[in-house]
């Protein structure tokens, strides 16, 4: 855990509330971590858990997920489908591991640019507190170069032409 | 990381910086004072001060630190918290007049002042909880009287015999058992305190 | 584990500087240098504007020129210039959906000052859009078509000027109105600042068109109950309370008002300071004009006697049998209109207001200089008789105060200079005193008006006030209010003995505008307006297609400012009624039927009942028709047999990989495949010209 | 309930009378009082003004021995009756909270006596808000054997317990009315007059006497000005100020106030049959006696009736307590 | 191939429990024209092999090697790599080999604890000396060395390239038969192989498509485990609160868990499209939980979600009970693990 770790975290930022949110704190000026990068999606409810277990695979220390408060999503409930998917997601996270300050859900509406760059800035300290998570290498023991079928993995995950006997 | 926020908590330059530092507590937000008066008009004491409440945080604002300090203002405030949860813009009006006091008698400006002998009655009193962990009224009384208003401590001496008459005084001070424990904390207290939460102390 | 996109892709890529915007905090030469060394990447170039015609002839040429199959923009918010570069694509002969931006200016350059970390940001984001966007796939829009009619809710000054715009344009208008009567504010109000025209003389003649108005059907003391449906065609659903009179029967002539036995207070119309019958209509010119029976007052209803208005009415017009009615029509736009309450000053018991008698709000104020309101136009204490000989006027209640609201409601400086105005003009030996922070009169004619007060001699107390008391403590306070203030301007306390205050409260959003904007579908702000969709080029429009907001529901602000907004929307509904059509982005989900397994997991998580599920094939199917694209169902098939257009897996996925290109494990070190564009674009073209 | 009690200085020297009368009332309502052990002073309105660490360390000694009290076996509830003790417990403990920085300062003082403190983990109450909001009027209520009939009382509350109010307890800390209620229910007839929370004067008294005799006499004022037979106090020091110095405020006035000034305990234990000794009254410059002897048996008739209607032709008045929500066009 | 002809088969077990071979023999009467068909090179749960014999043959000789059970221990990666490059047809066979399988449920801890349980803390076991296995111990015979206990369960093709994939726990006889055909018709006809790496003896749609129970709309309150209740016949299990993989997982079973009134496991691993099994279920369960709705309070809101999300118990172990050694994270994190 260096000193100057700087986490980096996967944004899945809903089109309607959050993004937006994200570029009101931009167009304030509201400086912020620069720690996450945010990937745009129509909804909270797009995020599909295999996104959150892809980004923290591939190298991120934690993944934001930002939607409207309950009640206000622009595709009315969408949003409480994340929350389900957040809640059983969580439990089985941490039986993988993975500190619950590395996967969080936030609630941004589009003017609450303030606020999404104020969890930005909470979750970045927390994740530097807790250091890096780098799951190839220190939870897989990677070398990054095809050691342990490495590759083999990689090729295996790729989707496979199938074929019925 | 907030830009709005970075500017007051940084190392201190500018007087409105180094008196934003000094105070412990959550944000003071003294940046954000709109000169509205709020507190001058709120202050109990305000009709006595050299300088309104609101006039200080100008003058703060102006880097006027020999003004500020020199002010009876401070001295003052009688630590009701009105102009606190009036201001508009949420400023920790009270606590900036402790820290103002600090600074004041760290520097020895509160001489200048016309209150001059007000810090010698918190210093006072003080000296009596720091000895014996609790404070004591007529050690204070007579001590802080004699030396500063020694006519009035004739006055001062009916009124203590009305205490006394009235079981409301003790003649000798309560000691608490573990003085010895709040000593050491006192002084860790003050040592660590050149640290930061004090007058020229680097946050 | 690459996702490969299918066919050799074949895209360039532009970094923008957005003047200094994005280039003083993103080292863009160098995200452009850099880009240009990765996969599938042709062209990298930054420049100084993308979104000016040069910009974007820049990438017509390059599609046309080198063969670009993909582009990205890596500059402002999608939400700014998509439609901008989509344009250009397409001018190119591309499908416009082969284009993805990263918004490397409001998520990062302004986002932080740390000019390393930033340009690595950038990079990363850059490097997001190139990997996804080589999965992209040529997409058509959707059509769809625009209901004529449009709904306004909220009958106060903005709605009536919205729906009469429609109406006199051809459309029509449901005008939904919770209050017996249209009007508003508007309607409450003596003298309009600063020209001082009588309120009532300009708005009434407005009501008695829309009442008329064969394009509006105005549905008064109603409220929308149920919203469904998507821009161009919704479904609504409208309570229109009981009134407990036949419209049909009744012709206004008011006899049951007159003939009523009991009166309440008026909170609503006459602000508490007056009386109204339990039968009644708020004033005399309401439209529609027929009365109601408050049914909570109605000794009728509470006791079951009385009568008197059934038994008086001449034309039998009273139903107490007469039950809520529910409408539904469709329309294919929205405006919101709903306003604003007012502050309520008993928040800030310092001034008194519910405890000292002559503590007056602004609004019980406007009914008493208002010659149709309680004490006929009468300025007068509490008693009802008692003229004051001296007035303060304390601005600033509950507006610009951290405690109550931060921000300043922008109208009641100047009505609070129309009220010492008005003071002068009945009681001209009465003194008057205007306590503030600062006065904002930034509007035609409204400096002015502030001089002409200065003129009349009115007393400016330059500070906020500290508190209103009746506590004397000098002989000439006595039996006074006294306004407690610090004179900034002098810097000491002052005590200004009074005897009559009127406290300028602000303006806040409806006390109920976030379940209406949850109705509604759409956003509020902290404060409870109604967000809209661009604070300076989309005003009027709302994050959400097909519905608009106007008047102080969107924010604090006076009547001219109201009815331009009013207009702006009816204007924007207007050009969708008359294109007839909209086109939509074709975010669709897909079901692959074939490989659908008939679980049926999907078909209760669609907001919009957009899947079907077929029994005889046992199998699933999104009607495109109602499918909004908001994925939820793509996300959650265990199959993985449902695709999402524009957010496919592989995008996503291939995002995800991209954005992590400096922390992925064999994320690193791409050979340079193409050739490298570096920052030439700068130096072939001319100086450019803010877009 | 057991609730940890930090007495405070004033309580055992000259707020005696406050300290009795206040065991007195929470023993009638069944309230257990657990002293911290070994408590040491809060620093009153001085501290801070010396050195501000050493001034929240002073008070999170006591935070700290108060949290290790344990009581009811979850987060203890510490009362302090002074309102200054009140507020600076409450204060050094929500400054804590607010500021990790301050806090780990606290704590490395604290651990130098071996002691440390968590932010939160004592919940420092007023005496007043415990008996308004714990116990509630209607146990207050039940206890009264002797209601305080036709005494016209001032419900003074001062500074330090309303404001900053970290600990939420006042839906208006401009405007409270617990102690309001609370004398209501005892049978007295409680005076509205306007400056139930404006301050007594503080230290001043010590350092400029000018100051602190008119800020005294403008309460002193208002409360007669409204005919308080007595003035009710939270706070020793409020209690000190109005009354020891009444005669002062006289002298330098001209004037003629003789308004006995109580806390409000005191009242209650009267009020539920406790004889004037065991609650402390005498210990008073300003004599209670006169004052009480004009408590009645019977509730005065007139009470209900004064609320005269508005003469003819008067606009309606808004009520503060309707909040009408939901109104205007 | 061999000198007579005949195409040489090999099937070895890894870290397995035997049930595949079984599979094997389970194909019935057609055991017989294996026989006839397959010259067996090395099979030793059924006939005397040796590894030297294996070794002793020449890279390539093997025509088909089914491969099941998962990779352990250095012995299994050993063999895996042996047999990889004796053979033509390298096929993972079961779950074990394809995704890791139960065996791989051991990454959801370390090694450690792992051997502790096996070892040390364990009703039935009596080791007062806390012995735990060493790679190399001496004896009087001399230096003994056993496997390596690796810290991470993999599937096969984790360590060296597979040609097919035949997924089950264990793979059913039908598939298993239909699958022998296609390679005997490729070895001998000279009929073409499927592509390399393609999952064969399955089908491409979720095993919903093969369960003849009822399928309704879902809304579902809370989850049950097996015992808690006695499910409605007829009724798909998943509607009434029992965790069922089904529309997870591939079919090719016929659905036999939830036709007995068990829900599916989840042993024919995910669907194509899918990477990662466990999410894709978990995302799906959580959708059609019927707790929480847009009005309630955010505390509330998150109460009684959580609540609804707790009466699955184990959630990891549940949705990934085959493939962990296939899924996106692989592993739970443990971070004083020695990572091998
Ligand atoms: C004391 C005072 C004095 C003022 N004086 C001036 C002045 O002199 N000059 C000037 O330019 N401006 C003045 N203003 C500002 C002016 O009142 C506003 O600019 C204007 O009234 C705003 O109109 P509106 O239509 O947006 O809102 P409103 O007037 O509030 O109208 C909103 C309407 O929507 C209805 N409604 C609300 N919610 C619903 C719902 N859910 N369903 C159906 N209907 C609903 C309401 O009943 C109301 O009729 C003054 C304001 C105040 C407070
Ligand atoms: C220094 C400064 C800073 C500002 N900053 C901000 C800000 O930060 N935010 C903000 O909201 N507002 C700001 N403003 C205000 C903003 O500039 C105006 O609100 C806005 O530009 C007005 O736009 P317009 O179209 O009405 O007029 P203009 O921008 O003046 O456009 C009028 C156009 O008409 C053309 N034209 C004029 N006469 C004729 C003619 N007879 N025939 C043909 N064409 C003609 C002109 O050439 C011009 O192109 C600022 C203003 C100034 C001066
Ligand atoms: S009340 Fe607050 S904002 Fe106003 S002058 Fe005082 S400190 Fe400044
Ligand atoms: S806290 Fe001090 S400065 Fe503020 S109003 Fe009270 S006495 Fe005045
Ligand atoms: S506004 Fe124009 S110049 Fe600025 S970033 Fe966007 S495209 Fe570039
Ligand atoms: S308009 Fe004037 S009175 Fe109203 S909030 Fe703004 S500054 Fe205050
Ligand atoms: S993406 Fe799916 S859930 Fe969302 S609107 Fe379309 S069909 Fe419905
Ligand atoms: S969830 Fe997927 S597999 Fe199941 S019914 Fe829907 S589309 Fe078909
Ligand atoms: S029981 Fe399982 S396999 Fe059968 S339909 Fe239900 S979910 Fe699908
Ligand atoms: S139902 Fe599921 S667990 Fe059971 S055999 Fe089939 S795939 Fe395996």
């Amino acid at each position: 855990m260096t000193e100057s770790f700087e986490p980096v975290i996967v944004g899945f930022l809903c089109n309607w509330c959050s993004y937006r949110a994200a570029d009101l704190a931009g167009t304030a000026r509201i400086h912020y971590a620069p720690n996450m990068r945010p990937i745009r999606v129509m909804c909270s409810g797009r995020v599909d858990p295999q996104f959150v277990l892809k980004a923290l695979r591939e190298g991120a220390d934690g993944v934001m997920i930002a939607g409207c408060h309950p009640g206000e999503c622009h595709y009315v409930n969408g949003n409480i489908k994340t929350l389900r998917r957040y809640h059983l997601l969580k439990r089985m996270l941490k039986q993988l591991g993975v500190e619950e300050e590395r996967v969080q859900l936030v609630w941004a509406s589009a003017s609450e640019g303030k606020q999404l760059a104020e969890a930005v800035d909470r979750m970045t300290e927390q994740l530097r507190a807790l250091g890096p998570l780098r799951w190839p290498e220190r939870v897989l023991g990677e070398d990054g170069r095809g050691a342990n079928g490495h590759e083999a993995f990689v090729s295996a995950i790729e989707p496979r032409e199938e074929v019925a006997a | 990381m907030n830009a709005l926020t970075r500017a007051s908590r940084a190392s201190p330059q500018t007087f409105m910086q180094e008196v934003v530092a000094a105070t412990p507590g959550g944000d003071t937000h003294l940046e954000l004072c709109l000169q509205c008066g709020t507190c001058g008009g709120s202050c109990p004491s305000g009709r006595d001060m050299e300088h309104t409440p609101r006039q200080l945080f100008a003058m703060i604002a102006a880097g006027m630190r020999d003004e500020v300090l020199k002010s009876n203002t401070p001295w003052y405030c009688v630590s009701c918290y009105y102009c606190m949860v009036r201001c508009p813009q949420e400023i920790h009006i009270t606590d900036i007049m402790y820290t103002l006091k600090r600074m004041a008698i760290k520097e020895g400006y509160y001489q200048e002042s016309t209150a001059a002998d007000a810090p010698d009655f918190s210093e006072t009193f003080i000296d009596f909880v720091e000895n014996y962990g609790r404070s004591f009224e007529l050690g204070l009384a007579t001590r802080y009287h004699l030396k500063h208003h020694p006519l009035s401590a004739i006055k001062m001496a009916g009124f203590g015999l009305g205490m006394l008459a009235r079981g409301r005084m003790d003649l000798r001070p309560t000691k608490i058992q573990n003085i010895d424990q709040l000593q050491a904390i006192l002084t860790k207290a003050k040592e660590l305190s050149n640290g930061s939460f004090e007058p020229g102390g680097a946050s | 584990m690459n996702h490969k996109p299918m066919e050799e892709a074949r895209i360039g890529v532009y970094v923008c500087h957005c003047g200094t915007n994005i280039a003083k905090t993103v080292d863009v030469a160098e995200v452009a240098r850099w880009v240009g060394e990765q996969e599938n990447v042709v062209v990298a170039r930054d420049y100084k504007f993308m979104c000016s015609s040069l910009g974007q002839d820049l990438i017509e040429s390059d599609i046309k020129e080198r063969g670009l199959t993909r582009i990205v923009v890596a500059a402002c918010s999608p939400h700014m210039h998509e439609k901008t570069f989509r344009g250009a694509c397409q001018r190119a002969g591309l499908n416009p959906y082969m284009f993805e931006m990263a918004n490397i200016r409001e998520h990062d350059s302004w986002a932080t000052d740390d000019r390393a970390a930033a340009t690595q940001k950038a990079k990363a984001l850059v490097e997001g859009a190139v990997r996804r966007v080589a999965h992209h796939t040529p997409l058509e829009p959707l059509p769809v078509e625009i209901n004529p009619n449009t709904l306004v809710v909220g009958g106060g000054i903005a709605g009536i000027t919205t729906a009469l715009e429609l109406a006199n344009a051809g459309y029509h208008v449901y005008l939904v109105e919770r209050e017996p009567s249209i009007g508003g504010h508007m309607a409450q109000l003596d003298k309009t600042f600063p020209t001082l025209d009588c309120s009532a003389c300009i708005l009434t003649p407005k009501m008695v068109e829309v009442g008329q108005h064969p394009n509006i059907t105005l549905l008064s003391y109603s409220e929308v109950e149920k919203v469904e449906g998507y821009i161009g065609n919704f479904t609504i659903t409208v309570r229109k309370k009981a009134r407990y009179i036949n419209e049909e029967l009744c012709t206004g002539c008011g006899i049951c008002e007159e003939k009523c036995p009991k009166r309440v207070v008026d909170h609503v119309f006459e602000a508490g300071l007056g009386y109204r019958k339990v039968v009644y209509r708020p004033f005399p010119q309401a439209v529609p004009k027929y009365p109601v029976i408050d049914r909570e007052n109605c000794t009728y209803f509470l006791r079951g006697k009385c009568r008197a208005c059934q038994i008086f009415c001449p034309t039998k017009a009273i139903d107490f049998e007469q039950e809520d009615e529910i409408i539904t029509f469709q329309v294919g736009n929205i405006v919101l209109a709903t306003g604003y309450d007012l502050f309520d000053a008993r928040r800030i018991p310092q001034y008194g207001y519910g405890r000292l008698a002559n503590v007056f709000t602004s609004m019980e104020f406007e009914r008493m200089v208002n010659a149709a309101g309680p004490t006929g136009g009468k300025i007068v204490l509490r008693d009802g008789v008692t003229e004051p000989k001296s007035v303060a006027i304390i601005h600033c209640v509950g507006s610009r105060d951290k405690n109550y609201h931060e921000y300043c409601s922008k109208v009641c400086c100047m009505y609070s200079l129309k009220f010492a105005h008005l003071v002068h003009e009945r009681l001209p030996d009465a003194e008057v005193y205007n306590f503030y922070i600062d006065i904002r009169a930034p509007g035609k004619g409204y400096e002015e008006f502030y001089h002409r007060l200065l003129h009349e001699g009115t007393h400016f107390i330059r500070g906020r006030v500290a508190e209103v008391t009746d506590a004397a403590r000098q002989p000439g306070e006595e039996g006074k209010l006294i306004v407690q203030v610090e004179d900034t301007l002098i810097g000491k306390q002052r005590r200004i003995p009074v005897d009559m205050v009127i406290l300028s409260a602000g303006l806040e959003a409806r006390h109920d505008s976030r379940e209406v904007s949850q109705l509604f579908k759409m956003g509020c702000d902290f404060d409870g307006f109604f967000v809209e969709r661009h604070p300076k080029l989309d005003p009027v429009a709302t994050m959400t297609e097909g519905i608009f907001i106007a008047g102080c529901a969107q924010g604090p602000k006076d009547i001219p400012d109201t009815v331009a907004q009013g207009a702006a929307a009816a204007a924007r509904v207007a050009g969708l009624i008359h294109l007839g059509t909209v086109m939509m982005e074709p975010v669709r989900a897909y079901i692959h039927e074939e490989l659908c397994s008939g679980c049926r997991i999907c078909n209760t998580l669609c907001p919009y009942n957009a899947i079907v599920f077929h029994e005889d094939r046992q199998v699933s199917e999104v009607i495109t028709a109602l499918c909004q694209g908001c994925g939820t169902c793509v996300a959650a098939c265990p199959s993985g047999v449902i695709s999402g257009a524009h957010f496919t897996n592989e995008q996503i996925m291939s995002q995800i990989e991209g954005v992590l290109w400096d922390v992925r494990r064999n994320g690193n070190g791409k050979q340079p495949t193409v050739n490298i564009q570096q920052s030439t674009a700068n130096v072939q073209q001319p100086t450019v010209n803010e877009p | 309930m057991k609730y940890g009690y930090y007495p405070g200085c004033s309580l055992e020297k000259n707020a005696r009378a406050y300290h009795e009368s206040a065991l007195v009332v929470a023993k009638r309502l069944g309230i257990e009082f657990e002293e911290t052990p070994d408590w040491n002073c809060c620093g009153a309105t001085e501290y801070f003004a010396i050195n501000a660490l050493a001034g929240y360390a002073l008070v999170g000694r006591n935070l700290a021995l108060a949290a290790r009290q344990k009581l009811n076996g979850q987060g203890n509830q510490l009362v302090a009756p002074c309102s200054a003790c009140f507020l600076n417990l409450s204060k050094t403990d929500h400054y804590m909270a607010e500021s990790p920085e301050l806090a780990e300062k606290v704590n490395s003082a604290l651990a130098a006596g071996g002691l440390s403190y968590e932010p939160g983990s004592v919940r420092v109450r007023h005496l007043l808000d415990v008996i308004v909001d714990d116990i509630g009027y209607m146990t207050v209520a039940e206890q009264v054997r002797k209601p305080l009939y036709g005494l016209r009382v001032a419900p003074y509350y001062g500074c330090l317990v309303v404001r900053p109010d970290y600990q939420h307890i006042h839906d208006e800390p401009e405007y409270p009315l617990c102690m309001d209620g609370l004398l209501k229910v005892l049978g007295a007839e409680v005076v509205d007059y306007p400056v139930k929370t404006h301050c007594c004067g503080g230290h001043m008294t010590q350092i400029s006497e000018e100051t602190a005799l008119e800020m005294i006499r403008r309460l002193l004022k208002s409360a007669a000005d409204y005919r308080a037979d007595v003035i009710v106090t939270l706070c020793p020091m409020c209690q000190l100020n109005l009354d020891a110095y009444q005669e002062q405020v006289n002298k330098h006035f001209g004037a003629d106030y003789h308004i006995p000034v109580l806390y409000f305990t005191q009242l209650m234990g009267l009020a539920f049959g406790a004889s004037p000794k065991e609650v402390g009254i005498g210990k008073e410059f300003v004599d209670a006696r006169p004052a009480l002897a004009k408590i009645q048996e019977e509730p005065p008739q007139n009470a209900k009736q004064k609320r005269s209607r508005p003469p003819k032709g008067a606009l309606p008045m808004p009520s503060m307590l309707s909040h009408h929500k939901g109104g205007g066009q | 191939m061999s000198v007579n002809g005949k195409p040489k088969l090999a099937m070895y077990w890894a870290a397995a429990c035997g049930g595949c071979e079984i599979s094997v023999l389970n194909i019935g009467e057609h055991i017989l024209t294996v026989d006839e068909v397959f010259d067996l090179a090395f099979f030793p749960c059924i006939a005397d092999f040796k590894t030297v014999d294996v070794r002793g043959y020449p890279d390539g000789y093997i025509d088909v090697c089914l491969f099941n059970g998962a990779i352990r221990n250095s012995e299994n990666e050993e063999m895996a790599r042996l047999l990889r490059k004796k053979s033509k047809i390298l096929v993972a066979y079961g779950s074990c080999a394809y995704e890791g399988c139960i065996p791989a449920l051991a990454n959801l801890t370390s090694k450690e604890a792992t051997l502790e349980t096996v070892f040390l803390n364990n009703p039935t076991i009596d080791n007062p000396d806390r012995v735990l296995p060493q790679p190399a111990y001496s004896v009087p015979e001399g230096e003994l060395e056993i496997p390596e206990f690796y810290h991470t369960v993999k599937a096969l093709d984790q360590v060296v390239d597979v040609d097919y994939y035949i997924p089950g726990c264990p793979p059913e006889p039908h598939q298993v038969w239909a699958v022998l055909q296609v390679v005997v018709a490729a070895l001998l006809d000279g009929a073409p192989l499927p592509p390399k790496g393609s999952i064969v003896g399955a089908g491409d749609v979720a095993v919903c498509e093969e369960c003849p129970l009822e399928k309704r709309e879902k809304t579902i309150t809370r989850f049950y485990r097996p015992y808690e209740i006695t499910p409605q016949p007829g009724l798909c299990l998943l509607e009434q609160g029992l965790v069922c993989l089904g529309p997870a997982t591939r079919s090719g079973c016929g659905a036999l868990c939830p036709q007995v009134g068990m829900g599916c496991r989840g042993c024919y691993g995910p669907l194509p499209g899918v990477e990662d099994q466990g999410a894709k279920m978990l995302s799906a369960i959580a959708s059609v939980i019927d707790a929480g709705e847009a009005g309630m309070e955010e505390a509330e809101l998150d109460r009684v979600i959580e609540e609804a999300v707790a009466t699955i118990p184990d959630p990891a172990g549940t949705f990934y009970r085959f493939s962990m050694a296939h899924s996106i994270l692989r592993r739970a994190n443990d971070s004083q693990s020695d990572k091998v």
